[in-house]
């Protein structure tokens, strides 16, 4: 991936090299390493389909986490000529004023998707053709599911969790928490959903706080990427390992290594760097009228949820001895692969990923 | 202009100054003065306000640095680039406006730059504070050095910096107005000491509106005006007269306010009038304070600092705190105002003390100053209309003779004495029915000042009361029909204008 | 203003350094045509005008109001705070009167939009009366009485809305979708804001230099003690210009409603005080007070909203992470620049003594840097060392000059 | 210290008003022991202590660099970028020189975390003297040129974070893990960063009481003009404390990225300068400069991180939502209280005039308000209803004394 790699991580190319080609640009909801791997998928994408003969280029930009960022960076790229696609990760799924903008665009003849973030589809089903990216709700429920099992493996049939996120009000931090509340069961309560506004310091506070003021906890819940570490260190630091079970989302390098360390019982990985890819695919296809390429990808595109392209989920496990196996989640439906950290990591190494 | 050919130069000059030139945005403060003084004379400098005394004494004290010409100190061509260049060569000034670190003790003030180290190189205030000891004690001034500069009073502040000065101990010592803030005892004080420091061959440089001063201790006079140099000459060839008209360039009409004014009906009575102190051994500013004013009428308050002549005309403008007790009418209705708007709504108007810090705009145009307190003259349907304002203002410019350029003129580009006028007239565009004049001469040249005194006899004359404060006692006799005396915030004599002399004044001050 | 001006600064219609402002302007845009790849200023004028003039809106409306704050010697550090507070404000309000239109997404009718916009305006109101009473009863410094609200309004936001969609609302939420066409309506004319900001900025001009009250801002920013003792009610000023900020915020945050379509006072407007007080002073108010213009401050806003779209525009990848820095660099060059002249006759010196000497290598080392990410390393190390020569080079040159001075 | 106290403010090691705020903490301490639910304070004493000795010690550090600056009277907004630019320099530098080690979470050996760490201390140094130079040499306000580095080091330290792993990384990254074992070993020893607090401040405390720098540092913030005329370099003055606040800030940028094994410039630490002003001003700094003490910076850091944690404990779910306006409402408590004294004594009217009487329904809401939000409506209503009746019998109460005053 290197090379590529290198080419595009000169904003050079951006700033200057750009005349004559066209961008599909990819508006992520704030700044976070989920979407740098998701960037590597783009790069890796662009040299699987090689955009850069077709004089094309996708290139990432961060959002600064407001709707109003995402917003004027819509409108920015409405009046640039330069913008053949675009596919965003929606912060707000039932902003109307987001959905507009992405209509604008559309309506410009930018082709508009949306990944990983979508839209409210009862709502503004029209905002855009089609979603790449994994139900959110249904990751909630496989880790749910995996807390479970593991919780009940240690002989804990009671208490009470604690989930953390950078905003707990947001679209898809929400969809996990409800996926994940609703999977494990009446049996335990849900003590706190706690948010730290994305500032680190203030995520581990949280944890700690957490700790001190539920006696009953027994499982902590990371919900963003960043959370996974913070747990991970807090609980270690308060020797509460024995009595807290910690499950996460988004294997961050470093949860990664939690992981392996034995301080993360499960993680529910989405897969960014498959975004990535297929957010390349699916936007070359429709700037370059590829109905077959699109069908391919949505074979069922007339029915209600046929506009949606699952990326897939991993629900990722210790090496030595889960405590979850395949069979206990297998009730929470979706296509989610079951795989041990050591297979994980040889995938990441395969592509020269820190995180996923 | 007479600058001094090279050959007369005496072996035993202190200090020669040759074409010194000094340029501000604007103006040209310095032009090509050249000054000699010699070893171990007092040399006194006197000159209309912006005639250039402080900025050459600024580069003398290396303060600022000369676009042109060349210094001599002792003998030695010299160039400072800052304050210390010049204290190393024995050169010490005591600036014209404080400069005291509030925050700070008087020791930490007085050695502020020149800290003493103890040992291990840290800070010894023990040592400073000794030292700053014996140096008010030379001053004959009560203060503690431990004391914070910023609760100390005006006249002790003034005495501070001159003890700053003194620790250098100079071989030249540069005054500039050290007087302007001190009444007549503390003078006395200073004068003592000066004569001290000359005892010791110390050159004295000495600035000073006040005449009788300069000639009571002055070897030689320079003259300076609009920045040149007009001429040096010993004290017994010169008279007072002479010396103003070089400073003004032209005569001044020796008024005479001799003539006695009509004494119309009383406009102010303050009776009993008390304000506390909480935090002061003293307990109160003013005590059982009572006074009356006619129109028609000036009364002059004496007292010496602190005394608590600027509260009393507070306390009546209505800027003290609420809790003072005791009654005070206008036109015989009692008022109590909580706000000086009330006051100037009830035909009051006051000139305070320390125009720099409680008077003027420096943002505002001359026009803006001059009208901030009659606004709503200068409006047309609402708005302020420019023309209006320029009429409005006009009046009181020309009845104060205010010198500027314009109506739009920048205020901060006018000497002292024009800014005081400026905020006369701010007052007399109310057209106050009382006036209160908190000290309206401080740091104002005699030209000024006899044109002050000129408009202010006026004014009277037109029906209105003043009620006037000075630190000058020549200037209220000259002007008070009455003088009332404060010590330590109580009313301790009332002379009329036959029986007032400096001297009775001065004792009834001093309690 | 032109009767408070020195001559000096003086100038047809706009000051000096505004003129010079309108021009840095004008070049920002006209460089931003010529670099950006695909001339989108030239080929699309339109659309990129819009943009700007709807983001120059929505800050100057409030730009206006830290103005009049700064120009009275006050500062106004809780407007993104007031903003935040103002859509959820405004958001809750429409969601008591009229919680079934809300959830359903209809139209909840004038009536109501009204009211949630009278409240706003009302909640600037009492904030404003807020930080008068803190500032003039409690007597606290401005700096301390706005940096509390700043903290303490964001979260009186968030609280706000929880518990308002707790009680009125299926789940809690912190935030507060507005979907009524009439804000729609707003989001889709820019001209409205664009309206609205020429209107208040007409007024304040008005204001700060043709009424008495402007002139006694004026006065109270130059010198409150002299203001005091002019009979001029000192509080009752301070009283209006912080209320005239908080509600100017409170404003602007019916427009941040109508333009993002929901109140989320979590994170809504963050910061968005210092890009006021920013435009400000780039326009030429002076923080210690008693200085300072409308036109400036408008052009003040202009240039800054410029610059961040011509950033956006002339860097096509990740921009936003170049943006910071060049804003910073920019309002730095835009303020000095005000004051190139007298830095010139006061013969002041660049680089002076030790400080210099280091001040060299920190400089050379942030436009190398910079350059070096934006371009390649190669020419970054380029720029680093031609910078470090030029600068030594100045160095030296002044270091020469002060020697002349002295006699040989 | 003592020797500049007026000495109605002096009193036994500490001055009076850093005993009441000592005694408010003991109080907050104590208050939050009863209420909360499962008096943590009492039964996990170690824990919590832990906690609030860490957050204590990592804002002390930046804190005291504030207090150096506003004594000094300066101010510096850019703590909290500078601290993500000291993160990621301290990264980047690890990651350049032992790349390997650091993608595979390997030990990369003290040599390499000196020189991060140094690195991080150098970039302060640079920023110090940045600041300086604009201040002194270009004449910016303090306020607006640490204003522009508070935009500019933070997208500074983003494009540094995401060229370095760009060059060094097979993908590019926004932000660095940090995972040297000796990062570790500060991260689970509290002491450590205590430790370093406590030098520090008693370092500090040296320099600001018993040296000459410290002595000038007071004169120049008290009176500047004076401070030069009496021969001080004042603008040598200025770059240490300019440099001094932004070396403490790198450094507690260090234990940052000890405390959360990363550098992610892109938000971390943002807004906490405003905690360090806050914690130094309601230790008794004043903004106008001159004033101010270590032991009351120190105190001041402590009240604000024991108030933030008994917030989180008293209030057990979405404790972080009314978090900003508990503190909101303390600081300005605490400041406030500081002067009750004079308040007294002044015969000051807190409720005068028209102002008051608006003043009454804006505090009643906010009173309201608060206690509907997290406790009920009903009992909001009543205590709003409370509030309002309270302040409008004061008010009256002024206004009974305001006229007995009067003759009858
Ligand atoms: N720092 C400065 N900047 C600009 N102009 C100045 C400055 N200092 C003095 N001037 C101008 O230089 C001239 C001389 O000022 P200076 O203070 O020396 O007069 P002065 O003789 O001391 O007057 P006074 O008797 O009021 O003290 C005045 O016109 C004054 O306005
Ligand atoms: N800012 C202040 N702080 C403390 N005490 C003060 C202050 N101002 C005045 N005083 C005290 O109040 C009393 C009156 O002071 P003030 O200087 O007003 O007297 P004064 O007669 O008006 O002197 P002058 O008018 O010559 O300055 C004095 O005892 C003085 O020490
Ligand atoms: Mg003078
Ligand atoms: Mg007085």
């Amino acid at each position: 991936a290197k090379p590529v790699e290198k080419a595009s991580a000169v904003p050079a190319a951006g700033a200057t090299g750009g005349a004559g080609s066209k961008r599909f640009v990819f508006i992520t909801n704030g700044d976070d390493p989920f979407w740098d791997a998701c960037n590597a998928g783009l790069v890796e994408g662009a040299k699987r389909s090689d955009l850069a003969k077709k004089g094309l280029r996708a290139v990432m930009e961060k959002g600064n986490g407001t709707a109003q960022g995402q917003i004027e960076k819509l409108r920015q790229l409405a009046s640039q000529a330069d913008v053949a696609g675009v596919a965003i990760s929606v912060i707000q799924a039932e902003n109307a004023a987001i959905v507009e903008e992405m209509k604008n665009l559309a309506a410009k003849g930018v082709k508009v998707i949306t990944v990983d973030g979508d839209v409210n589809r009862g709502m503004f089903r029209d905002a855009r053709p089609y979603y790449i990216g994994t139900d959110n709700i249904v990751g909630g429920r496989v880790l749910g599911a995996a807390a479970k099992a593991i919780l009940a493996a240690r002989g804990k049939t009671a208490g009470s969790y604690v989930q953390f996120a950078g905003f707990t009000d947001n679209d898809n931090a929400r969809a996990r928490m409800n996926g994940f509340k609703e999977a494990v069961g009446e049996a335990f309560k849900e003590a706190d959903r706690m948010s730290d506004e994305m500032d680190l310091a203030r995520a581990r506070d949280n944890v700690r706080t957490a700790l001190v003021n539920h006696p009953d906890l027994v499982a902590l819940v990371g919900i963003w990427a960043y959370n996974a570490p913070a747990i991970a260190e807090v609980v270690e630091e308060r020797k509460a390992r024995d009595r807290i079970t910690t499950v996460t989302f988004d294997a961050q390098a470093v949860a990664i290594e939690r992981m392996a360390a034995g301080q993360i019982d499960a993680m529910v990985v989405q897969n960014p760097f498959e975004m990535g890819i297929q957010t390349v695919r699916l936007l070359l296809a429709m700037h370059s009228g590829d109905e077959a390429a699109v069908r391919e990808m949505f074979p069922r595109a007339d029915e209600p949820d046929g506009d949606i392209y699952t990326t897939g989920l991993r629900l990722i496990v210790p090496d030595s001895d889960p405590l979850v196996k395949p069979t206990d989640v297998e009730g929470s439906k979706g296509s989610t692969e079951y795989m041990p950290l050591s297979a994980f990591r040889a995938w990441l190494a395969k592509y020269g990923l820190s995180s996923s | 202009m007479t600058a001094l050919p090279a050959d007369r130069t005496s072996v035993d000059a202190a200090i020669v100054m040759r074409g010194i030139t000094k340029r501000f945005p604007g103006v040209v403060a310095l032009d090509d003065v050249s000054l000699e003084v010699r070893r171990g004379e007092l040399h006194a400098i006197c000159g209309e306000n912006g005639a250039g005394k402080s900025t050459l004494m600024k580069i003398l004290s290396g303060v600022y640095q000369p676009d042109a010409g060349t210094l001599v100190i002792h003998g030695r061509p010299a160039r400072f680039a800052g304050t210390r260049d010049a204290e190393r060569a024995g050169v010490a000034i005591i600036h014209q406006e404080l400069n005291l670190v509030e925050d700070l003790s008087v020791a930490a003030n007085v050695f502020l730059g020149r800290e003493r180290r103890g040992r291990l190189g840290f800070i010894d205030d023990a040592a400073m504070e000794a030292e700053t000891g014996r140096l008010l004690e030379m001053l004959e001034c009560q203060v503690a050095p431990r004391a914070t500069a910023g609760s100390l009073r005006v006249g002790d502040q003034q005495l501070v910096e001159i003890a700053k000065a003194l620790s250098l101990d100079a071989s030249i010592l540069v005054m500039d107005e050290p007087t302007s803030a001190l009444t007549e005892a503390e003078s006395a004080r200073l004068e003592r000491t000066i004569h001290r420091l000359r005892e010791r061959g110390t050159t004295i440089l000495y600035i000073s509106h006040k005449m009788e001063e300069v000639f009571r201790l002055a070897d030689r006079i320079t003259v300076l005006r609009d920045g040149r140099h007009v001429c040096t000459i010993d004290r017994a060839a010169a008279t007072p007269q002479e010396i103003t008209g070089w400073m003004v360039g032209r005569e001044i009409a020796g008024h005479s306010f001799h003539e006695p004014r009509p004494r119309g009906a009383t406009l102010l009575e303050v009776a009993h009038l008390t304000l506390p102190w909480p935090e002061h051994p003293r307990g109160y500013r003013l005590s059982d304070v009572s006074l009356d004013l006619h129109a028609g009428e000036i009364v002059g308050v004496a007292g010496l600092m602190g005394a608590g002549r600027t509260e009393l005309l507070e306390t009546i403008f209505g800027v003290s705190p609420p809790g003072w007790t005791g009654e005070i009418r206008i036109d015989g209705r009692p008022e109590r105002f909580t706000h000086p708007s009330e006051a100037c709504a009830a035909g009051i108007a006051m000139v305070t003390e320390d125009r720099k810090r409680l008077g003027l705009f420096p943002d505002l145009d001359v026009a803006g100053n001059v009208s901030l307190c009659s606004l709503a003259a200068a409006t047309s349907g609402g708005l302020l209309s420019r023309a209006r304002e320029e009429a409005l203002v006009a009046g009181p410019i020309r009845d104060t003779g205010v010198k500027t350029p314009g109506p739009h003129a920048a205020i901060t580009g006018l000497s002292g004495g024009n800014q005081q006028k400026c905020i006369i007239g701010r007052w007399l565009l109310t057209e106050p029915r009382i006036l209160l004049l908190d000290d309206p001469t401080r740091g104002i040249d005699v030209g000024a000042k006899a044109e002050l005194y000129a408009l202010i006899d006026r004014l009277c004359r037109r029906g209105m009361g003043v009620l006037l404060t000075s630190s000058e006692l020549p200037e209220l006799l000259t002007l008070s029909d009455r003088i009332l005396v404060l010590a330590e915030g109580r009313l301790t004599a009332e002379f009329d204008r036959a029986t007032a002399t400096e001297h009775r004044i001065l004792e009834a001050a001093t309690g | 203003m032109a009767a408070f001006l020195p001559p000096s600064a003086g100038g047809f219609l706009l000051r000096r350094s505004e003129w010079a402002l309108l021009a840095a302007i004008v070049a920002a845009v006209a460089l931003t045509a010529v670099v950006d790849a695909n001339h989108s200023y030239w080929f699309q004028p339109l659309a990129s005008l819009r943009d700007i003039a709807r983001s120059t809106a929505m800050l100057g409306i409030f730009a206006l109001g830290a103005a009049v704050v700064i120009i009275a010697g006050g500062i106004d550090l809780s407007a993104g705070s007031m903003i935040a507070l103002s859509t959820t404000v405004c958001g809750s309000t429409m969601l008591a009167l009229a919680p079934a239109e809300m959830v359903g997404f209809k139209p909840v009718g004038g009536a109501v939009v009204a009211a949630g916009c009278l409240a706003s305006l009302l909640a600037g109101f009492l904030v404003g009366t807020l930080h008068t009473w803190l500032i003039t009863a409690v007597r606290l410094p401005p700096f301390i009485a706005t940096l509390a609200t700043l903290v303490g309004l964001r979260s009186l936001a968030r609280a706000l809305a929880t518990s308002t969609t707790a009680a009125l609302l299926p789940t809690k939420n912190s935030q507060i979708n507005v979907y009524d066409p009439m804000f729609k309506v707003v989001r889709d004319n820019v001209w409205i804001p664009v309206a609205v900001f020429g209107a208040l900025a007409f007024i304040t001009w008005l204001l700060l230099t043709r009424t008495v009250l402007g002139r006694h801002i004026h006065a109270l920013g130059g010198n409150e003690q002299a203001a005091r003792l002019a009979g001029i009610r000192t509080d009752n000023v301070k009283w209006f210009a912080y209320c005239y900020a908080a509600m100017t915020a409170a404003l602007a945050g019916l427009f941040y409603v109508a333009n993002e379509s929901v109140a989320a006072p979590a994170n809504q407007a963050r910061g968005h005080e210092l890009n006021a007080i920013a435009a400000a002073v780039v326009g030429g108010c002076s923080l210690s007070g008693g200085v300072g213009t409308v036109p400036g401050t408008v052009l003040g806003t202009i240039f800054l909203r410029v610059v961040i779209d011509a950033v956006s525009k002339v860097i096509k990848t990740e921009s936003e992470i170049y943006e910071g820095l060049i804003v910073g660099v920019v309002v730095v060059l835009a303020v000095t620049f005000s004051q190139v002249g007298q830095m010139a006759k006061g013969g002041r010196r660049l680089l002076p003594g030790a400080l210099g000497l280091c001040a060299i290598p920190a400089l050379a080392l942030l436009a190398g840097g910079v350059v070096a990410m934006t371009a390649s390393p190669r020419t970054g190390l380029a720029a680093g060392i031609a910078a470090a020569v030029c600068l030594g080079a100045l160095k030296a040159w002044e270091a020469r000059q002060a020697a002349t001075v002295r006699p040989a």
